[in-house]
């Protein structure tokens, strides 16, 4: 039973499939797909947008939205509603095309970028044996249509934060890639399936995810950090800067193409937290040893929103960075320590099994991270001060 | 009336030192000139920047001013003095019942009025209670300049609703309070009231814990601010800059401290002074008064006196003082707030002049924004703490 | 077009939730209001303090204030227009997108207010730019502006969508852009829009 | 502090031909001011920044006021010779008369400067310049150089009162637009809106209030 739920969907597409004829099955397998992993996370966002203004305004002392529907569930509807009926209004002086391409461009890549999700075993569109590089190439493009609509609106604060978002998104690549290698490394393959495979097995009651040793760890949070600057939500969010550069990139989107914008930014964010699931949270895996009844989508489904829970309480706790200080933040701390965790990597790699290894790699990733971080905050001249009074 | 050509900005044929250094872009000296407002979520109302950047380095500033002009001195030259005090709530709407006090002070050295001891203790809690909700609004929009998704401003706020619950009990409005007389207060509290007061006021130390353990520390906060914005105690004397803002810079100014108005004399208040006169300062001085301004509120409610509350001589409808002048000057909370008034016999004042702190306080914005970020140039203007009703009147 | 309200009603107890087009659509219209964050002078401060915590204007699903005209829906006059700042308040309300509304909150942005003698104050932003909802008050009190709020949502659901009281934006042949008051030497050039604010006729 | 004459000695000690005057203030307030001549006022305001004893480094407050064209009536004996008829005679007799004669003083507009110490935590000492009338000769000398906080204070004194600061940085319109031609702070200035238009005309509204008031004790009275 147990068996059956887990593999629900499998069963039920290869069932619906079944009344095709032989040669249109695997277009029949493709589309069902398509259409199920766009429905769910479609309707993540819409769940989202929900939980977070639900969730921000509980972190604020109020309510958040409760008139649509019980506790305001369709909150997101009926801004769907609206956006999709807004007029669409062009600047005079844009650039057409470009203007009317850059949402769609974003849209799309990101939409790829889904494809090669595990989100449950045996449940994944496209088993690449790259996947994880697939996924990076389309995270880079990104930042074009990012560029397009920046560029395409001409207004100076759209400039502005397109210029903002190119040197982020770029800079927070690396760490973001190199702290990814890292499980590469281990598992030893960039297939994202058979990362999840490599971190299934548990000692005890725990399981053998990677973010359970010093390399995995570090590696964790310098991929969520990047993650959040690669999505641009707070504290890394100045490509929009709302209270500096008005809305950034997209100050000039209106109706449904800024709604693309919108949708584009969660799933992108659905699709990074997927990944870090996928690298360091063991996947669809089950946290405990005795709870791995409970079907593997509901675990992978779990994390993700746990993940995307930690966002929204960062986007209601932390304030801006600034441009320096992002770009020091990414060269100066992320990627010094991002590649010493690839060397601990290696080590523990290569130590073999014992305790010896947890001591010595949990001891450079500390020291490694005060020394840095000291560093940098001693370059910052930034520190707590004393205040005197007048006689 | 004649019109003259209107002579253009240079700065350059004025090498004194007290003028803003002129910054030449780098690399091709490609400038782009972005206008900041009026419309904008960051300026604080209607406010407006010209800012020429290179790439994203400010090397120009130009403040300008005018889009909230409401014309309150001239409309005050055609009002009674009386007719003036509810104008007065609407200057620096933040803090109605400071600018009232400013106010019925300039009119009180004209007329010579004195305010009995009741009064004076009254005027003083609400003059703390604004400043504390003030203080703790900016902090609030500060964090939110910085981007912070509004969280401090809500908690910020929560409090600011528990104060403005008390001036509505005493005054019968949440903000435009009009509540001081010349010669004394409008209405007398209840001993409820007073009750009620310290309770609040007991609140509002564990709000002021609460508020710095979340930012005080916070790393963000203190690279965002610290080093950002400086400005140095000679130039902040020179353009007249007061207030927290003065203070932070070093200036140890304080009217409380040095015209002795009101009963101030009376209170033990210390006047916090920062050392580098960046942005960081400026936010620790005010958290800073605004503990001091718990202590004078306890002090204050703990020895509220009975008696009247206004000068039983004093007159406030159709009052007409002698041909002459005054000019009288509280610590409000965004710096020196006065008042000048001429009169010539009349009902309504020959000349009626507010001096408004935060529109001097923006003297120095082009200084501290040269060679800084347009983030930091948003959170510059916001730490010189301005509220356009007061800029522009 | 037309439903039976009754068995309508009477369906909706049964578990069945009809509709029609109209009503889905000024449903979602109305339940996603989202205001510029524009603020002008004192009413600002009770329009922020309407969106924290004890008044909470999220409820309404309208605590996203969008700072671009373009993605704003709601225009919120909260303060004194001076004639330095009309143009601009003409030219933001051009530049947000269709359906759009504003609301006039306070005695200055319906008439000037207190400030009406003034040289330099607009008396009433209605004379450029139609209104949909006017708050007295100086400044209204945040429940004066929630009450606002659900005015404009009562006004939005009641709306037909065809016939001669649809709503401006659907309306091909209504104006969509309105001409932008110019300063001169003087005043405002013109000071009003005709097509909009007609001098009223007082009777004597 | 010095006293308000002790100042006007020192100016004069140190700045010769500074043409500094007392202007008395009758008011409780008792705040005297020294009117300075526009041609060393420079040379004044340096002297009281940088004086050990006054260092008046802090220029609070700048303000214009613009005093009309007035009509002095005084009294003035005049010495006329009048024929009268004494003891039946005429005779040429001088008398002195007490007459009202009527004088026109031209307006002038005037800045004022509040100046407080904050090194000493004195003050305030006020200043006062005055325009040769309202319409030609309303150039005055900028302090802005002495004083950088009277720059923005300066531009709206030009603003309103149209008081040409010469020497002054950026002298432009402050609050108006650049369009702008009139000086609106002016007493003689007329409002560009016509208020006859506007509605609810207060003795309608009077009226109507009454009518309501009537009708209200009617209905009271019938029942």
């Amino acid at each position: 039973m147990a068996q059956n739920l887990d593999q629900i969907f499998v069963l039920l597409t290869g069932w619906m499939v079944s009344y095709l004829p032989e040669w249109l099955r695997p277009y029949g397998v493709a589309v069902l797909g398509v259409v199920g992993v766009l429905a769910v996370y479609v309707t993540l966002f819409a769940l989202t947008t929900w939980f977070e203004r639900k969730g921000l305004g509980r972190m604020q002392n109020r309510y958040g939205p409760n008139r649509c529907g019980p506790f305001g569930l369709f909150q997101p509807v009926a801004d769907g509603i609206k956006a999709l009926t807004k007029e669409d209004l062009v600047p005079r002086s844009a650039d057409q095309v470009v203007h009317f391409l850059a949402p769609l461009v974003l849209l799309i890549v990101i939409c790829m970028g889904l494809a090669i999700l595990p989100v449950g075993r045996n449940m994944v569109l496209v088993d690449m044996d790259a996947g994880l590089l697939f996924f990076f190439a389309l995270g880079a493009s990104t930042e074009l249509s990012v560029f397009m609509a920046g560029w395409s609106s001409r207004n100076k604060f759209s400039l502005l934060g397109a210029m903002r978002a190119i040197a982020q998104m770029i800079s927070y690549e690396v760490p973001l890639l190199l702290s990814a290698i890292s499980a590469v490394m281990i598992a030893g393959t960039l297939s994202l399936p058979k990362i999840v495979e490599a971190q299934a097995g548990f000692s005890g009651i725990l399981p053998h995810w990677y973010v359970f040793t010093p390399w995995g760890f570090a590696g964790a949070v310098i991929f969520g950090i990047a993650a959040k600057a690669e999505t641009n939500r707070c504290p890394f969010d100045l490509p929009e800067g709302e209270s500096e550069l008005v809305a950034g990139y997209f100050t000039e989107y209106s109706g449904f193409k800024f709604a693309i914008f919108f949708i584009a930014e969660y799933l992108g964010m659905f699709s990074i937290s997927s990944v870090s699931v996928t690298l360091f949270f063991g996947g669809w895996g089950a946290p405990l040893s005795f709870l791995t009844f409970i079907p593997s989508w509901i675990w992978f489904f779990a994390k993700v929103l746990t993940i995307i829970f930690v966002f929204i309480w960062v986007r209601a706790t932390l304030p801006r960075l600034r441009q320096d200080q992002l770009m020091n933040f990414a060269w100066k701390f992320l990627l010094p320590l991002s590649l010493i965790n690839l060397g601990v990597t290696a080590l523990w790699r290569f130590m073999g099994d014992g305790w010896q290894r947890w001591i010595v790699c949990a001891a450079i990733v500390i020291v490694s991270y005060i020394v840095l971080g000291l560093w940098g905050m001693r370059r910052q001249h930034v520190a707590p001060r004393k205040y005197s009074y007048a006689d | 009336m004649s019109s003259w050509t209107l002579q253009q900005s240079t700065n350059e044929h004025l090498a004194g030192w007290n003028r803003p250094q002129v910054i030449k872009p780098e690399g091709d000296g490609e400038v782009l000139e972005v206008s900041m407002g009026p419309h904008h979520p960051s300026t604080h109302g209607v406010f407006r920047m010209d800012v020429k950047l290179d790439g994203e380095k400010v090397i120009g500033l130009k403040p300008v001013f005018g889009y909230l002009h409401r014309n309150h001195e001239q409309l005050g030259e055609k009002l009674s003095y009386l007719a003036i005090m509810p104008y007065t709530d609407r200057l620096d709407y933040f803090c109605s019942l400071s600018n009232n006090w400013g106010y019925a002070m300039a009119v009180e050295k004209l007329a010579g009025l004195e305010v009995p001891e009741r009064a004076d203790h009254l005027r003083v809690i609400l003059a703390e209670l604004t400043r504390f909700q003030n203080h703790a609004s900016w902090i609030g929009f500060l964090a939110q300049e910085m981007g912070a998704s509004g969280t401090p401003l809500m908690y910020a706020f929560r409090e600011r609703e528990k104060i403005l619950d008390l001036f509505e009990e005493l005054t019968g409005s949440r903000m435009m309070c009009n509540y001081m007389r010349f010669g004394g207060c409008r209405v007398d509290p209840t001993a409820e009231w007073l009750s009620e007061t310290r309770k609040v006021v007991q609140g509002l130390h564990k709000f002021v814990d609460e508020f710095e353990n979340l930012l005080t520390g916070n790393e963000i906060l203190m690279s965002r601010t610290q080093g950002v914005g400086v400005l140095s105690h000679d130039l902040a004397v020179n353009a007249s800059v007061s207030g927290p803002m003065a203070r932070a810079s070093g200036v140890n100014y304080d009217i409380r401290k040095v015209d002795h108005y009101g009963i101030y004399d009376r209170f033990n208040f210390r006047v916090p002074l920062g050392e580098h006169g960046d942005i960081y300062d400026r936010y620790m001085v005010r958290v800073l008064e605004i503990r001091e301004s718990l202590s004078i509120l306890e002090q204050a409610l703990k020895s509220v006196p009975g008696g009247p509350i206004l000068d039983p001589k004093a007159k406030s409808r159709g009052i007409r003082p002698k041909a002459g002048e005054a000019y009288g000057r509280i610590e409000a909370p965004k710096g020196e707030l006065g008042f000048y008034l001429i009169s010539d016999g009349a009902g309504s004042p020959y000349r009626y002049r507010i001096r408004p702190p935060s529109f001097i306080n923006l003297t120095v914005l082009e200084d501290m924004c040269l060679g800084h970020n347009v983030a930091d140039a948003i959170l510059i203007l916001g730490s010189v703490d301005i509220v356009l009703g007061e800029v522009d009147r | 077009m037309a439903i039976d309200q009754e068995l309508k009603i009477e369906m909706g107890k049964q578990g069945v939730v009809v509709t029609t087009l109209q009503e889905l659509y000024n449903w979602g219209r109305k339940s996603s209001v989202w205001p510029m964050q524009f603020g002008l002078a004192c009413c600002a401060i009770e329009m922020i303090a309407t969106t924290m915590a004890r008044y909470d204007l999220a409820r309404f699903g309208a605590e996203v204030f969008r700072p671009s005209p373009r993605q704003a829906d709601l225009m919120i006059i909260s303060g004194t227009v001076t004639k330095k700042m009309a143009p601009q308040v003409v030219r933001l309300y051009n530049q947000m997108g269709e359906p759009r509304y504003v609301i006039a909150m306070g005695a200055c942005a319906i008439s000037g207010g207190p400030f009406k003698q003034g040289y330099n104050v607009l008396k009433g932003i209605d004379r450029y730019i139609p209104v949909d909802v006017h708050i007295p008050g100086c400044p209204p009190r945040p429940e004066a502006l929630l009450q606002a709020f659900i005015t404009l949502q009562n006004k939005i659901q009641a709306q037909p969508l065809t016939g001669p009281n649809r709503p401006r934006h659907l309306d091909a042949e209504a104006q969509g852009e309105f001409p932008v008051p110019v300063q001169g030497e003087h005043d405002l050039e013109p000071t009003s829009n005709p097509g909009v604010w007609t001098v009223p006729v007082v009777i004597r | 502090m010095k006293t308000i004459e002790e100042i006007q000695a020192a100016i004069e000690a140190a700045v010769p031909g500074g043409e500094v005057t007392i202007v008395m203030n009758p008011s409780p307030a008792a705040q005297h001011s020294l009117l300075v001549g526009a041609g060393k006022a420079v040379a004044v305001a340096k002297f009281l920044r940088d004086d050990a004893e006054l260092a008046l480094d802090f220029c609070s407050n700048v303000t214009g006021v613009d005093w009309l064209d007035r009509e002095i009536a005084e009294k003035v004996k005049v010495t006329k010779t009048v024929t009268k008829t004494v003891d039946g005679v005429e005779q040429q007799v001088e008398e002195t008369v007490e007459e009202t004669v009527k004088r026109a003083v031209p307006g002038y507009l005037e800045c004022v400067y509040h100046l407080y110490s904050v090194a000493k935590k004195h003050g305030p000492v006020v200043i006062r310049m005055r325009t040769a009338n309202r319409s030609d000769m309303v150039e005055l000398p900028s302090l802005t150089p002495i004083w950088r906080g009277a720059e923005f204070q300066e531009r709206e004194v030009f603003d309103l009162y149209g008081i040409v600061f010469t020497g002054h940085p950026d002298l432009r319109r402050i609050l108006m637009w650049d369009e702008f031609k009139d000086h609106p702070m002016r007493k003689d200035y007329v409002l560009p809106d016509d208020f006859e238009y506007e509605p609810t005309p207060h003795d309608d509204v009077l009226k109507r209030a009454e009518a309501h008031r009537a009708d209200v004790a009617q209905e009271g009275a019938a029942q």
